[in-house]
């Protein structure tokens, strides 16, 4: 077993940047302020002084640039890693990503293939201004042809994110800014993966199942020991890949309990919630035993930050919200 | 011959860095130029402060504009009263001068919406943070305005960074196309956080990009208000009355450097030199207009500190007026993303206003 | 009654169109081709002729542009109707949709509000170029403060639209070209409106609710005859308005029924089927006997056309997914 | 001096329209002229034959090409073996060209994918719909190869109309800012679909966009093939060894017209009148190059003939060879949305190929 370091997950990031950088030379990271600043996060931190103007590149201002520029990077067999700064400035780039990013293979019977990882910060709880505080990965991970990770420790967050740059299809790599600096974990110092497509069990319980991702793994599993308090007892499994999902999983962990909710702060009409409750009923609605809870963002804007907190699913609401169907 | 008949990187200057005459001082009375003058220093006595606000706690992120006052006040100064702004994120200072109360401005920036509810008397469009979306905008409201009949010109803000924003591209070629009454306003400071201009493009000058729309694009000291008033100026009376040759719209490159930080987020010892910084430092636009305004005999000793005091009393009024505002009302957040609200939106309201009664405010805390 | 005019789709879409540029002079149809040309589909036909370069105005070629100068019309009062040729080039417009015309309510707190409609012909089945068959209403679906409607009948077409254009708020409204010109129907020739947010009950039986909106209606309904032959009747329900979801008689017909199928031709995961099968075991499981059915185009990219009948839900998959729905 | 040292509103002339010679000849071999000409009378023979197949219901929609060949091919040949071309829709002519079969050609406009799928051994990018799209790809893929070590160079090709998008802007601001090895290759046919020139930008050339983005921008006659060879050939060597004070991307506007409809889906009566197509027909680039080619006896009747007979033969056999591929494995729907299928979708998969055991393929027809 390797040395490890006690990372947060945003240092994480930078170390799965680093490491891939050190690994394949094809690898190359651009974007707004990621060389010379290192980020505005510090995901970036140090990379541009190691790998140089060439491998660590800043760019205009400019996000439909930046990934259609990387489109053709990838296109030619490298593997670029664009950051978009904020998910919520993802969209000026939004038709290269869902006419070109996602669609290159397909188009081209793959005679071109494109290795890329779009990176972005997302999800709010941090006093941010507008925009950039979004969760809207529902809108990538109803495109097929991408692969959508939300990764919520360190250690998954270096895994996942090694995965997903060498994997031979475009990936949409979300960071919950939420927890970029809100815990450590040793994070294994040599290059490792943990592969794309695959749900991790954070909590073993046998009453109710609940699925959830990003900033809200932690909130869940803090709901879930005071449910246990009350004699409820939650399975709560990380998703991790929001797309494809993991069906075996979700479906598995629901046959058990014949209860879930699912719970993720994106807004809750067209979230991902929807869809896992319909895998659900189509694969075991026998096993059901109570409505599939949906807790999530209201379907409104999101606010400015003096009302984040209200927008944002809560331990109390998350809590409430698995209550339900516990007792249903 | 017009002010627009000159080389793109030859930019227009009406005072020099120690506020001493070079070029034409356009012609204003002495309430209007100590106007100009008031409102460098009340955006800039305001701007210090919400930054010790944030520092404080007592405010979330916040984007200064210090050296950027002679620009966002030369400009607004020089449009009429029922002319429009459309600016991004940094622009209170000529949001001020248009009608939005510093109050607003602070509100918004400690995260309540209301804080761009813009009064109804303000013709001031919201702020956008998605660089360069608000380009677009000015130039469908100029449009929808010549439409209806309408004089009115519309001045739209952006930085140097949004030049390289497709939506930049659209919304000046679009201008071009339907000749609408707008003047897009680039104030170039140099940065876009830590990428320099010469990164952003490698365009000469940003006032050649107006070239590509068929239009007058022209450079102006962006640190000198007079001479930003100038061609302001030129430009809305262009846009409000045009002649057969010239276009209406215009692209101006005002020259400038930001002082501070890009927010208080950010950290610009990373990417830049202090030397950089009080090399721009030197052609501060207050000092500027208040030796010409001292030599003209318009400002003195007295005149100045009772600005200085009326000044630090609007801003603290307006930080203690801010700051008594409660926190919004947590329904707030329904009541606005529809006319009416749909019914599971309302299902979704009355949840919310059950798990308050029930639990609390405590209910929504995090973690 | 009024006098009716027998129209196709795409002709009471101009005819929707007209009614409203003559009845209120603050409507501008705005968009590529939309002019002299007509418009690639004739829905504008005539009425550059009619209402003036300065109504119906043919804008260069640039879909934000077009969208984000529709946003400062609007808000300035007008109630402009910008076209996009084909909803797959809706994309490059996407950051100006839901960054601007679905937040400009809420950011302004109700100061600037957007009466404006965003049209375009989608879907698919028309042996049309790749991106010239999209259905990604999900996309639209998503985001709070949009109206996304999806007529499916001429006369609803016209009403719908007139509807969509005098609401003080942004709608996407989105035409099924395959049934642009495939029949046509009484459509009176006097103003009228149907509201936004109300589904229509094509069909009545009592042993599936079967939710279906634009092209996949009518298919939908062949299908439902010939089930009805073998004795299964079903209950469809078009749904006309995508979001917000008509929950009430989403809910009510499931509750006769107990069994429900969703028809739609986009994409299955993250589709619209899934959002109501969630809405559905939310509000009504004890009354559901079987798996709702999702009958959906495939999570491949919409294919080129010599493929795009298998891809698309044909009146045979129909039947068989609400055969399942039934004798599970 | 370089050819590019002249106004951005002078186009780069080498034949009149009657092919005499009123500017330099680029130095070409016998063979390569001649080659020129074939590959025009082939895309040109290829279009009418393929519009035809289109009317007859043997193919889906179609995008002519007629009247744009020279540029097409005059700058296709101007690339060395391992250069790219990144193209729009339209550009079968340089596809063929640069090793894309005809019979893809037709194919992708049958509406199979594998029509799309170009031969290992051509350097071409699929054809890309969404207009202006392909730009930034081209800059991307550029770079990656300027990155790569390579000294390829990548020329992508767009129409007028696309100058209007934001990816254009984008795409080429990257090239500026990154130096990159593309040639930005504008087929200005005057319409866009039905959106002429002038209301596409108010912009006097398209040409002189390129002054927004730090580098040259050029017109060249787009009907004359040797003019719009030697352009692109100059461009393509300044992108591949460039000198200090020339930055490497070119942006070219090749003024030229569209003979016939947009589409085979479009009726350009309605938008234009018959004379103007008329009066660009005198411009047409075959004619020309023939009358050139036979003043200096590099062509006779024998030649033309000969030449005429082998472009009828190639198309034909194409045709045959297209309309002999069987309609495509309904089971490839599923094959290349991922290296490997998903979960889900190989549910998806398999309940479809349960379907058609069961009902066959009419349980997939529509209505
Ligand atoms: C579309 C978009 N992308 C990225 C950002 C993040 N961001 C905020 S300000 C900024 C730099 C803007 O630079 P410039 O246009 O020069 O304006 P300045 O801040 O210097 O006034 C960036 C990248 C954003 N707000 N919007
Ligand atoms: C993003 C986008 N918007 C709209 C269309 C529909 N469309 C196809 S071709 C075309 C006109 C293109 O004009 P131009 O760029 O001049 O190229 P040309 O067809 O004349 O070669 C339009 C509007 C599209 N394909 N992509
Ligand atoms: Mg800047
Ligand atoms: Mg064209």
């Amino acid at each position: 077993m390797s040395e490890t370091q006690n990372l947060t997950l945003v240092q994480a990031v930078r170390d799965g940047l680093h490491t891939e950088l050190a690994r394949d030379d094809d690898v190359v990271v651009l974007g707004q302020d990621v060389g010379k600043n290192g980020g505005v996060f510090r995901a970036t931190e140090g990379l541009y002084n190691e790998f140089g103007d060439d491998r660590v590149v800043d760019t205009p201002l400019a996000e439909s640039g930046i990934i259609g520029c990387a489109v053709g990077m990838a296109a030619m067999g490298m593997r670029p890693v664009p950051e978009i700064q904020f998910s919520g400035f993802m969209y000026p780039g939004y038709d290269q990503i869902v006419s070109h990013m996602s669609r290159f293979r397909t188009r081209s019977r793959s005679r071109y293939t494109l290795p890329m990882t779009l990176r972005a910060p997302y999800g709010g709880g941090i006093r941010a201004p507008e925009h950039h505080s979004e969760s809207k990965e529902a809108f990538y991970a109803h495109e097929a042809g991408l692969t959508v990770v939300i990764p919520s420790t360190p250690r998954d967050t270096k895994g996942l994110l090694a995965s997903a740059i060498r994997d031979p299809d475009p990936v949409v790599f979300l960071e919950p800014k939420l927890i970029y600096r809100a815990f450590r974990e040793g994070v294994p110092e040599e290059s490792y993966t943990i592969p794309l497509g695959e749900a991790a069990t954070r909590r073993e319980g046998e009453d109710v199942a609940v699925f959830t991702y990003g900033a809200m793994t932690r909130r869940t599993l803090e709901a879930a020991e005071n449910l246990a308090e009350d004699g409820i007892e939650c399975e709560v499994v990380d998703l991790r890949t929001i797309s494809p999902l993991d069906r075996e999983a979700i479906v598995s962990a629901f046959e058990r309990t014949g209860r879930a909710a699912v719970v993720h702060e994106a807004p809750k009409s067209g979230g991902i919630a929807g869809e896992i409750t319909a895998i659900l009923q189509e694969e075991a609605l026998l096993y059901q035993e109570a409505p599939v809870k949906r807790v999530a963002g209201f379907d409104v804007p999101y606010p400015l930050y003096a009302l984040e907190d209200y927008y944002l699913p809560s331990v109390k609401r998350i809590e409430e919200g698995i209550r339900e169907a516990a007792e249903f | 011959m017009s002010v627009f008949d000159r080389a793109y990187d030859d930019p227009v200057r009406v005072l020099d860095e120690d506020g001493e005459v070079v070029g034409d001082v356009p012609d204003l009375d002495e309430e209007t130029l100590v106007g100009v003058y008031r409102s460098m220093r009340l955006a800039r006595h305001f701007d210090g402060r919400a930054v010790s606000l944030q520092r404080q706690g007592r405010m979330g992120t916040y984007p200064p504009l210090s050296g950027q006052e002679a620009a966002q006040i030369g400009s607004a100064f020089a449009l009429a009263e029922d002319d429009w702004i459309v600016p991004s994120y940094r622009e209170h200072g000529a949001a001020v001068v248009r009608g939005v109360p510093l109050k607003k401005t602070l509100l918004y920036w400690m995260g309540h919406e209301d804080g761009n509810r813009v009064p109804e008397d303000a013709n001031v469009f919201p702020v956008a943070v998605p660089i360069a979306s608000q380009v677009p905008h000015a130039t469908g409201a100029a449009w929808a305005s010549k439409l209806q009949g309408n004089d009115d010109v519309f001045l739209c803000y952006f930085g140097d960074g949004a030049t390289s924003e497709g939506d930049f591209h659209e919304g000046l070629n679009f201008a071009g196309v339907f000749d609408t009454p707008t003047v897009f306003f680039c104030n170039n400071n140099q940065w876009a956080i830590s990428v320099p201009r010469e990164r952003q493009t490698r365009s000469a000058t940003l006032a050649q990009k107006a070239a590509a729309y068929g239009f007058e694009g022209i450079q102006v000291d962006g640190m000198d208000p007079l001479a930003v008033y100038s061609v302001t100026k030129a430009a809305v009376e262009k846009a409000r009355d045009p002649s057969e040759q010239r276009p209406r719209p215009t692209m101006i490159e005002a020259i400038q450097y930001r002082f501070g930080a890009h927010t208080t987020a950010d950290d610009p010892t990373v990417y830049r030199d202090d030397d950089e910084v009080e090399e721009w430092k030197r052609k501060d636009p207050i000092p500027r207009l208040e030796a010409y305004l001292r030599s003209e005999g318009i400002l003195d000793d007295d005149r100045v500190e009772e600005i200085e005091a009326s000044v630090e009393k609007q801003v603290a009024d307006a930080i203690d007026a801010a700051e008594s505002v409660p926190r919004p009302d947590p329904r707030e957040l329904f009541e606005h993303a529809y006319e009416e609200l749909p019914p599971e939106l309302e299902a979704q309201y009355e949840r919310f206003v059950a798990l308050r009664e029930e639990h609390g405010d405590e209910a929504f805390v995090g973690e």
